[in-house]
């Protein structure tokens, strides 16, 4: 019996690992991030995303139609590899992914050995755009993001004493940490505790919270995603510690946190691209096509990132003048010309104008959001101007 | 000089005296009993002799050195091995492994020779396979050498035991109870093997044994055990007819 | 005061993790198993708890109710699916079968309820106790989280040495095969001993997302390995060894945030235990086991 | 007749063990010679290589020693993290099949060191108490490695255990390890005949040492420490030696993993991934070669084969996994497939497994 388990599941392995030929007719794109595991929220947002864009894109019917298939990584580089060979067998001829920054790192490096064109809708890391001129971000880097919140937090004279709590095991919450301390002794604002935890250690954040009002802070930095953010809020209440908070794009998504009390997210400030409350056409029905493939969840900006990253590929792809008859490598190097072209732009739920250079990264402008009355508002014009030169700036 | 000698040897388990004033002497190709009641102490006293315990007080001499407190890797090399009341044999092991697990630090080679299969391997290899086949033919259990020891039945067991414990070399084998739950018969063949054993390897014996016809029958020497204290010493017909040891064992005895 | 605070912290971390830890300890010392699923059985507890209160508006104490219910339930139906049997297989089958349920419990609770985190609200809403002028502030959860783990740990020590059931299961503890002869039910009181490990579980779960609010699939894998860690810490088997374990475990890791590294607490919690396991090779109260030659 | 039974065992276990991984190569080559290797077959190429090290190397303490390591990837960590970050330095600038011969060695090297220093609890602790000290140790290497940051500038070399801002470096000095984001820019090393070369050369080793005296003697101990005392083998230089070379032969694997991608972190090595490799050795039945190598490409290729199921994968794998185990371990479906007549040639397996575990009950 054992023996034929094993003829079985070898017979199934070779079966499975033989290459087969497949039509063409749409061009294959590719979507990785993780959609279980822990991390599985922000790889199952931005799968929601890419579909949204690819039913669009192709609902359209414009010169680029899309085939698209998503695989997950578990937040796992090896995973993620495979899962990246496994669209390869498919046919993939672009990648839109990988969600999370050490997997698009690893995958980034097989991309660039097979001239693949990726765009990731978040992992920020520096590192991913240094990995070759074929990887392209959507979303800011972790240096621009950490950098432009010091200069915000400065010039808006928001606090004198800033306190960080920061994710120390997350390569996206530790690399915008080391480039906000940075700027913050550039501008000289006063860091008074910097506070970090683990994924491990993530289930009481009371002390880190109590640490920083025990040093004294005013403001305190939140480069992290919106989970631990909600606990850090309802410690702070709890605590009676009322500084102000101020995030980066990973606290969007705060507000929908199921059972969450938006109360205690009032004057929350972050500096984001995407805010699902947003009253402009797009968001709005983006919103409702995300609550419908989901089943009524609110989209976060990884979400919105995808979506952003699927309808760019097909702009610049209809610019290039891409066809599904035509080689990963040929349509790289068609979107590679054309994205970095300065007379393209891009206007989508995550900003307006994007541009990019040869490096890979945006160009785009954060928003700086406050949260009144369970909503977003813009901080003010101003605010969202400076914030934009900075963002320039430290390009 | 004496093979082994035991003065005064005691010990003490958190406040409970289990042994006190055990003297022994025990000359080359004895052949020795320790009998007592159940709970006299007398398998602490191999435990002792082992190095499994450390004794609280008095000295054991072994070939004219002092092996008081030694681990057991010492004394086991010192020439002194055992089986145990409970079987304890490598399960899993065949039975050739058990045996040459015995010759353990007779018939020696490195970690590197294993590995890389060196001359000195092969050649090692061969003389334990040797040495332990014909050991194993001494009691009659030479076909059985690829079975797992488990496989074994009971009393095949309890030789292999003794083969194992053979199989170091040892100058003093101290067997615990070796005819624990055998028949009449198997029993009259291990007395034969146990007598074999002293006269074709010419080492001392010292067994402890519930079985009087057994130790009465092959014993040269005897020493009573009782609470952890000697109450009498002697050839088999002085202990056999001395007054405590009658006491004690009609008092005590209700397992034969 | 700062070092009281933190300590108070430390405590209050410390008695979710003796509350998960008392779990374990039980089905360990009857059943001689590592339970890995015990930490997603408290994510399921918390579950139930989150949509009958939290969501639907039930009475607390009737949706804790509900939760143990439904958790001794699914903590049954494990055992006699997955655990039962391989009864008399090698323990680590068992161990590696209790991993599969692990896996099984978190992905399935992912498909049923997506990854989205969920905000707990606290089942307790009795309000905070300010001494020292309001200087030391400790939460009525962290009160509630010790009374309780305080009043299981008592209560399970009487069972086990007070009641039948309790004398059946030290019985099966000491040696399955001899309390199976004596006509004791074994099978029976495994059983039982999973469905109390199971029921705690559900209330540890609500306890644990009241202090820390935030609910996802993997909620109980972290404080589940701690919490196992704490048991062994304390000497696993023993009910009040795994209470003082959880406790010690929750101050350790506290204090260390607070006075050490944030980032390296836990690497400082295990290096702590390794070292008290070198001393005290069987954890705190465990009994020292002794092998026979 | 029972002397050729006898040289059947160890034999078959040789024939069988290098048979499957002929096999393996074999066929893989033949396949990936016609052309029809897939991407996904030959990106899971080294990492199934990588697991089927591990898990003949944990088998080594679980299978062989009997005692439960839940710590095992830690070495793994060790060995990759050491070598590879060799290699990114100080081999950069040596030729390249010298630096990947030297990060394997300074691998295999420093995880030997930490199997050392893991290996001194394992002398006084057993059982689940050992068990939870190696998990203990995996998570404080994972933890450290986590927040460890080194980088270079003309200064020196600058090490942190906070964050990178606290290097205090020069703009133009280069960050060698990012603590969270781990080692990146690995210059990929994966040639699928080289992983073959390693298991070759752990079988050897291993299969070699477990038919010698030290291997009988470590076998010994696991089935009886105090039988084992009392012949005089010394307890703690052989439950060392296997421990340690279990960890070295982990520590050349995690090269050979990490090697194979382009990024590296202490994440990746934690309990999750030594529970993984349990399973494997487990699955395989414990002291059984031929199993774990079996159980390694099973377990590592299956969530693979579940691609298709989507979102369902994951929860598809924890019921394949358990209904897995019932079927090989549970005594009524094991007495069952006895009763079918189709179990032959896999009881020995089976029964060492078992037994090694009953002799642990009794101490």
């Amino acid at each position: 019996m054992k023996k034929f388990i094993c003829v079985a599941m070898t017979g199934a392995l070779a079966a499975s690992f033989v290459v087969s030929a497949s039509a063409a007719d749409a061009i294959k794109i590719g979507g990785i991030g993780p959609t279980t595991g822990p991390a599985a929220i922000y790889g199952t947002a931005a799968m929601y995303g890419e579909q949204i864009a690819v039913d669009e894109v192709n609902a359209a019917g414009g010169a680029v139609q899309f085939d698209w298939k998503f695989e997950d990584d578990t937040h796992d580089a090896e995973t993620s590899v495979n899962a990246y060979n496994s669209l390869k067998d498919w046919g993939m001829q672009i990648l839109a992914g990988t969600v999370t920054t050490n997997p698009c790192l690893a995958v980034g490096a097989e991309a660039v050995n097979d001239n693949m064109f990726v765009m990731t809708p978040s992992a920020s890391s520096q590192d991913v755009i240094d990995t070759g001129d074929n990887i392209f971000q959507i979303c800011f880097t972790d240096p621009n993001q950490g950098t432009a919140s010091a200069d915000y937090i400065s010039q808006k004279g928001l606090g004198t004493k800033i306190g960080v709590i920061y994710n120390s095991s997350d390569a996206y919450s530790s690399g915008i940490n080391t480039n906000f301390q940075a700027e913050a002794a550039n501008v000289g604002l006063e860091v008074v505790a910097n506070e970090a935890f683990t994924d491990d250690n993530s289930t009481d954040l009371t002390t880190q919270v109590q640490a920083c009002k025990d040093a004294g802070a005013d403001l305190i930095f939140l480069p992290i995603y919106y989970t631990p953010a909600s606990q850090i809020l309802k410690a702070a209440n709890d605590m009676g510690y009322a500084p102000k908070f101020f995030g980066c794009d990973g606290l969007d998504g705060i507000l929908a946190v199921d059972g969450f009390d938006t109360s205690l997210a009032e004057g929350v400030m972050l500096l984001t691209p995407f805010v699902a409350t947003a009253q402009d056409d797009a968001t709005k029905a983006f919103v409702e096509k995300y609550k419908e493939v989901s089943g009524g969840d609110v989209p976060n900006q990884f979400a919105a990132d995808a979506y952003d990253v699927v309808k760019v590929i097909a702009q610049a792809g209809e610019q290039a003048g891409i066809t599904a008859d035509m080689s990963a490598s040929d349509i790289c190097e068609a979107l590679k010309a054309t994205i970095t072209d300065p007379s393209f732009s891009y206007d989508g739920l995550t900003g307006s104008g994007m541009t990019w250079d040869a490096s890979g990264a945006v160009s785009k402008d954060p928003k700086g959001m406050i949260i009144e009355n369970g909503e977003y508002q813009p901080i003010d014009e101003a605010g969202a101007e400076a914030s934009t030169e900075a963002a320039t700036e430290a390009e | 000089m004496a093979l082994l000698e035991v003065r005064n040897l005691g010990i003490s388990f958190g406040g409970l005296q289990a042994v006190s004033g055990l003297d022994l002497t025990i000359d080359s190709g004895h052949l020795y009993g320790l009998i007592g009641p159940n709970g006299a102490g007398k398998t602490t006293a191999f435990n002792m002799l082992t190095g499994m315990y450390r004794p609280t007080e008095g000295t054991i001499t072994f070939d004219g050195v002092n092996i008081t407190g030694k681990d057991p890797e010492y004394i086991s090399k010192a020439g002194i091995a055992r089986t145990f009341q409970n079987i304890r044999l490598f399960s899993a092991m065949s039975v050739l492994d058990n045996v040459k697990v015995g010759m353990h630090n007779r018939v020696t080679y490195g970690m590197f020779d294993g590995v890389f299969r060196t001359k000195k391997y092969h050649r090692r290899e061969q003389e334990m396979n040797e040495k332990a086949i014909s050991l194993l033919k001494v009691f009659g259990i030479g076909d059985k050498a690829d079975y797992a020891a488990s496989q074994l039945p009971y009393g095949q067991q309890r030789k292999l035991e003794i083969c194992r414990a053979l199989a170091s070399d040892p100058k003093l084998l101290l067997l615990d109870e070796p005819a624990a739950g055998m028949n009449p018969n198997e029993t009259a063949e291990l007395m034969e093997t146990v007598r074999k054993v002293r006269d074709e390897f010419g080492i001392a014996i010292l067994l402890i044994e519930h079985d009087m016809k057994f130790v009465m029958g092959i014993c040269e020497d005897i020493t009573v055990l009782e609470y952890g204290k000697i109450i009498a010493h002697g050839d088999p017909d002085t202990v056999a007819n001395d007054p405590e040891v009658i006491k004690a064992y009609l008092g005590g005895d209700d397992e034969n | 005061m700062q070092f009281l605070s933190y300590l108070v912290r430390g405590i209050s971390l410390g008695s979710v993790y003796a509350l998960i830890a008392l779990g374990y300890t039980m089905v360990y010392g009857i059943a001689k198993m590592l339970n890995f699923a015990h930490g997603d059985i408290i994510m399921v507890g918390g579950y139930v708890v989150f949509f009958a209160f939290c969501q639907g508006g039930m009475n607390p104490w009737l949706a804790v109710i509900l939760a143990i219910a439904a958790c001794t339930l699914l903590g049954i139906t494990i055992e006699k699916v997955a655990y039962k049997p391989l009864r008399g297989a090698p323990s680590l089958a068992v161990l590696i079968t209790a991993i599969g349920v692990s896996y099984f419990l978190q992905n399935g609770a992912m498909l049923l309820w997506s990854s989205e985190p969920k905000s707990f609200t606290s089942v307790v809403s009795l309000p905070a106790l300010n001494l020292f002028g309001g200087k030391l502030q400790i939460s009525a959860e962290t009160l509630v989280t010790i009374a309780a783990s305080v009043v299981i740990m008592v209560a399970l020590i009487w069972f086990v040495n007070k009641t039948r059931p309790g004398h059946a299961m030290q019985a099966v503890s000491e040696d399955r095969g001899a309390a199976q002869l004596m006509g004791i039910n074994v099978n029976g009181i495994i059983s039982l001993t999973f469905a109390i490990g199971s029921g705690l579980a559900a209330i540890a779960g609500a306890l644990l997302l009241s202090s820390y609010p935030t609910l996802v699939p993997t909620t109980g894998a972290m404080p589940g390995i701690k919490a196992f860690v704490a048991a062994v810490f304390g000497g696993i088997g023993s009910i009040p060894g795994a209470f003082l374990g959880g406790i010690l475990l929750g101050i350790i890791e506290n204090l260390s945030k607070a006075y050490i590294s944030t980032q390296l607490s836990d690497a400082i919690v295990f290096l702590v235990l390794i070292v008290v396991l070198l001393v005290k090779p069987s954890g705190l109260l465990g009994k020292k086991q002794t092998v026979k030659v | 007749m029972a002397k050729n039974k006898k040289m059947n065992r160890t034999a078959r276990t040789y024939l069988t063990s290098f048979l499957l991984v002929a096999i393996f190569y074999g066929a893989v080559e033949l396949i990936k010679f016609s052309g029809h290797l897939t991407s996904k077959a030959t990106g899971l190429l080294i990492p199934v290589c990588a697991y089927i090290m591990m898990a003949i190397s944990l088998n080594l303490v679980v299978g062989f020693l009997g005692e439960l390591s839940l710590g095992h990837a830690a070495f793994m960590s060790a060995g990759a993290f050491v070598g590879v970050f060799f290699y990114n330095t100080a081999g950069a600038s040596l030729p390249g099949w010298l630096s990947v011969v030297l990060a394997f060695v300074i691998g295999g090297i420093a995880a030997g060191i930490f199997g050392v220093i893991v290996g001194v609890p394992v002398l006084r602790l057993s059982g689940d108490y050992l068990a939870i000290v190696t998990l203990a140790f995996g998570e404080i290497l994972k933890n450290v490695l986590n927040s460890l940051y080194i980088g270079v500038d003309s200064a020196g070399v600058h090490f942190s255990l906070k964050d990178q801002f606290s290097l205090n470096m020069e703009p133009t000095g280069k960050v060698l390890m990012k603590g969270a984001m781990g080692i990146t820019g690995i210059k990929k090393f994966s040639y699928f005949s080289v992983g073959i070369l390693l298991i070759v050369l752990t079988l050897i080793f291993v299969l070699n040492l477990m038919n010698s005296r030290a291997g009988r003697a470590i076998t010994a101990i696991r089935d009886d420490e105090i039988a084992a005392k009392s012949v005089g083998i010394n307890l703690t230089s052989y439950k060392l030696m296997a421990f340690v070379s279990s960890a070295v032969i982990a520590g050349l694997s995690g090269v050979l993993y990490a090697l194979n991608f382009a990024s590296l972190v202490a994440k990746k090595f934690d309990y999750n991934l030594s529970i993984n490799i349990l399973v494997m050795v487990v699955l395989g039945g414990m002291g059984s070669i031929p199993g774990a190598i079996v159980a390694a490409v099973i377990l590592t290729v299956l969530p693979e084969m579940l691609r298709g199921f989507s979102q369902y994968r994951m929860f598809i794998y924890s019921i394949v996994l358990i209904v897995m185990m019932l079927f090989n371990r549970a005594p009524a479906f094991v007495a069952w497939r006895q009763r079918l007549g189709l179990k032959i040639h896999t009881k020995k397996n089976g029964n060492s497994g078992s037994t090694a575990e009953d002799g642990k009950k009794e101490e």
